[in-house]
């Protein structure tokens, strides 16, 4: 068993039209800048993926990364709890021209819906938004005399998601806060597709210190000097090159 | 109704050490987003306490030198923290069960508007442009504390603290207490109950900009807060 | 119908061999307590399963030296084992979420009773004594392929496979196939469908030692196992 | 702040009459024996704490830890999956003798229940025991066509756990597969006592690595060669002494 695939275009080959797409971050801290790229180049040179709903904790930032993902048309569908950024000028013309949908859900209920969906829970109860806006049309019941909001599992057809070291299990650890929604997401998609830092072998991560279990991934992918968000955005980049 | 305050109010920064004030020795806090961090800059001498983040971190310490930040070490506003001896990392799912499972001893949020019933409204001022609630929903359920740090009136002199929210609520009888410029309440039973006002003020004056009553139950102390 | 069977049967062991066949490289497999742990003996060359525990590892292997036993390195039996290159430990919480959400390949149990419908029953033999169910009932879904191994009939000759259960169930419509000690058969639609048998065994032998009518819907393989 | 207590008997001096007191382990492997066997002493000097409701996996296993606390009288339910061992005779009679009661658990219902309890959740659905002996009486709900079981959250006044290295804060790393319901239960009570290999300053645990962060734990103290129960067992070993 290796679940090292040479490069970024055979790692996000399982992407098609239509797919949900869970992609970890938060921010920039954990985002899979050279995934969601690659994924770029693949619609950019034959016209797919499109159509894809995408859960993230952000809308994006800038021109790179999510952003970009969003910029060149491919996203249909955001779910997420922050669509705001130092510049979200790209998710925020699309989605006021009424030209992508969105689903806001509370960062805290976003997190466990995602975990609900790797462990198998189809629902749960939260005190998360009851009797706000965001809890219109969902079951309410209660419990020891206080009310909650019952909340749906979400899974996706793909998760592109970063971390620091994986083998060639799938077992990973992460870097400080890029564990973020990251270690999640691994587990509520069909395929987990991971770019790492570095790639060692079976037995080169202490099983102490596994953060992600190898069973939740699929493919690994090495970027040894990947790029970092919030670096390009502070350097105005703008993929896939002049707007 | 929108008269301009002539009196004397404290600044954010003395707003924020009146908060830092009841922050006990070990406590476990999360600030919210912008006006409530400055909470930090705060705490007491000789009193230690434990700042959560909702992106996955425990004990943060202040924001790096220029130049020396690592963007894997941020905190929800996505700003760059430093991390203090006892860190601890942990991914979202783990991150919002400190949040909602009752684990933080409090959270400092700021406001839009807060109501006698302990509504809390701080999301959303509306149906106008792109919604976003980030951590906002769950950090009002779950803390032991749930305290809110505004001014006492909006930019252009209307209440904050009303008998009901107007604007998109955050939570339900969630808020526990109010610093404000001018005052201190605390919510119990379903009204205002006032501790502490600016000495310069008389309690008419205060109703005067409260929109909903101020009750008092017991001796309201002088709000005293150091030059800042 | 208490009739004892004259002809040759599999043993355990060479039940768990044609079970471990089926287990493709690079699965992720959970073999229940007893009877089944025998599986893992029996991996075709080449191939390489990783073996889920409930309590909290991924990529054990076998029992260490009689001595050398750390009894924090145990499996869901208790019984102590050794690590992999490659393993991995986390606690009960996500072990079940590995369980419930769909990411094993395969679970292989024990049964007392299956039913054509797929419904399983392997933790209770009735009220008496102290209850005791242990993971069997989580094990029973989520997993991608449920098989169960067992003898075909009880001690004393009676079908393990049946139109329904008698027993108090483990699990509604979760077990895909079963390895017995005289074939391999499949549930489908609501019946079994047999797949291999025994070459010595006629068809009308295997059915009279069945609870339920077997379905032939292809060719019936022989079963045929080195001996062990 | 500082998390250390000095020793055992203060550790769970705060055990009162009638509380639910959940105790880490599987079986053996992370049990934590000297922080149990600190209770009977208690018990035996004081007749306190009694009543006591037990929540783990097992019901103990011979006559040390969880076993001796059953056979000292202290405990008027249990709740866990597994109340069968080696030798779990002390149980069982008492089970038997309708002396004690039982709640049994699926073994993922129950770490699942845990959690929730820890998180805020205070119901969630599951796939596990739907239309079994165990699920009767409990709400069920469908789910794109799958039935469901509801079940609630489990929460404690106290939990003793067993872990391998702490800090005064509180941060917890494990031991191997010492690691099970330990983690979980530090969350889901109200009073998380914790006994640690050893206590190291703030930052000697890798933030990186940390397994139980310490907003989860209110009491640390060292037992530097604790006993295992499956070593006590393979003993003969009695505690507290002759039987």
């Amino acid at each position: 068993m290796d679940k090292a695939v040479g490069d970024l275009a055979t790692a996000v080959a399982g992407i098609a039209d239509g797919m949900t797409v869970m992609i970890g971050g938060f921010g920039g801290a954990g985002s899979p800048i050279e995934l969601i790229h690659a994924l770029i180049d693949r619609f950019l040179a034959t016209g797919h993926p499109r159509d894809l709903t995408v859960i993230n904790n952000n809308a994006g930032n800038g021109h790179v990364g999510l952003a970009a993902l969003i910029e060149a048309g491919m996203v249909k569908k955001l779910i997420c709890s922050f669509p705001r950024s130092a510049d979200p000028v790209v998710f925020t013309e699309l989605y006021l021209a009424g030209k992508i949908e969105l689903e806001l859900v509370p960062q805290g209920t976003l997190a466990e819906r995602i975990r609900a969906g790797g462990a198998g829970i189809p629902a749960f109860y939260t005190p998360t938004s009851y009797g706000t806006d965001l809890a219109k049309g969902k079951p309410v019941a209660e419990f020891d005399g206080r009310p909650y909001v019952q909340e749906r599992w979400l899974k996706a057809d793909v998760a592109l998601v970063k971390a620091e070291t994986g083998d060639r299990h799938g077992n990973l650890t992460y870097r400080a806060a890029a564990r973020n929604f990251n270690a999640l997401m691994c587990m509520a998609a069909t395929e987990t597709v991971v770019q790492v830092s570095r790639i060692v072998p079976a037995g080169g991560i202490d099983p102490e210190t596994v953060i992600t279990p190898g069973i939740f991934v699929q493919k690994v992918v090495e970027v040894a000097n990947a790029q970092q968000e919030e670096d390009l955005n502070r350097a105005n980049a703008v993929y896939p090159g002049v707007a | 109704m929108t008269l301009v305050l002539a009196i004397p109010k404290l600044t954010n920064n003395q707003i924020a050490w009146r908060a830092a004030q009841d922050i006990q020795d070990g406590a476990y806090v999360n600030l919210g987003i912008g006006f409530p961090e400055k909470v930090a800059q705060y705490q007491p001498p000789g009193r230690e306490a434990i700042f959560h983040t909702e992106n996955g971190i425990l004990n943060f310490g202040e924001a790096p030198q220029q130049g020396e930040e690592d963007w894997d070490l941020i905190n929800a506003g996505k700003k760059a923290v430093t991390l203090k001896p006892g860190s601890a990392f942990f991914h979202h799912a783990d991150s919002f069960a400190m949040v909602r499972g009752g684990h933080l001893d409090v959270a400092i949020l700021g406001a839009y508007e807060v109501a006698e019933n302990g509504d809390l409204a701080n999301w959303s001022t509306g149906p106008k442009g792109v919604p976003a609630v980030g951590g906002a929903m769950d950090l009002v359920h779950g803390a032991k504390r749930v305290a809110v740090i505004t001014d006492h009136v909006t930019k252009d002199g209307k209440p904050k603290l009303l008998k009901r929210c107007t604007l998109p609520l955050t939570g339900v009888a969630c808020v526990t207490r109010v610093y404000t410029s001018l005052a201190v309440i605390d919510i119990e039973g379903g009204h205002f109950v006032l501790r502490e006002k600016l000495p310069s003020l008389s309690l008419e004056e205060l109703q005067a900009v409260t929109g909903a009553e101020l009750h008092v139950t017991g001796p309201v102390a002088d709000l005293i807060v150091p030059e800042l």
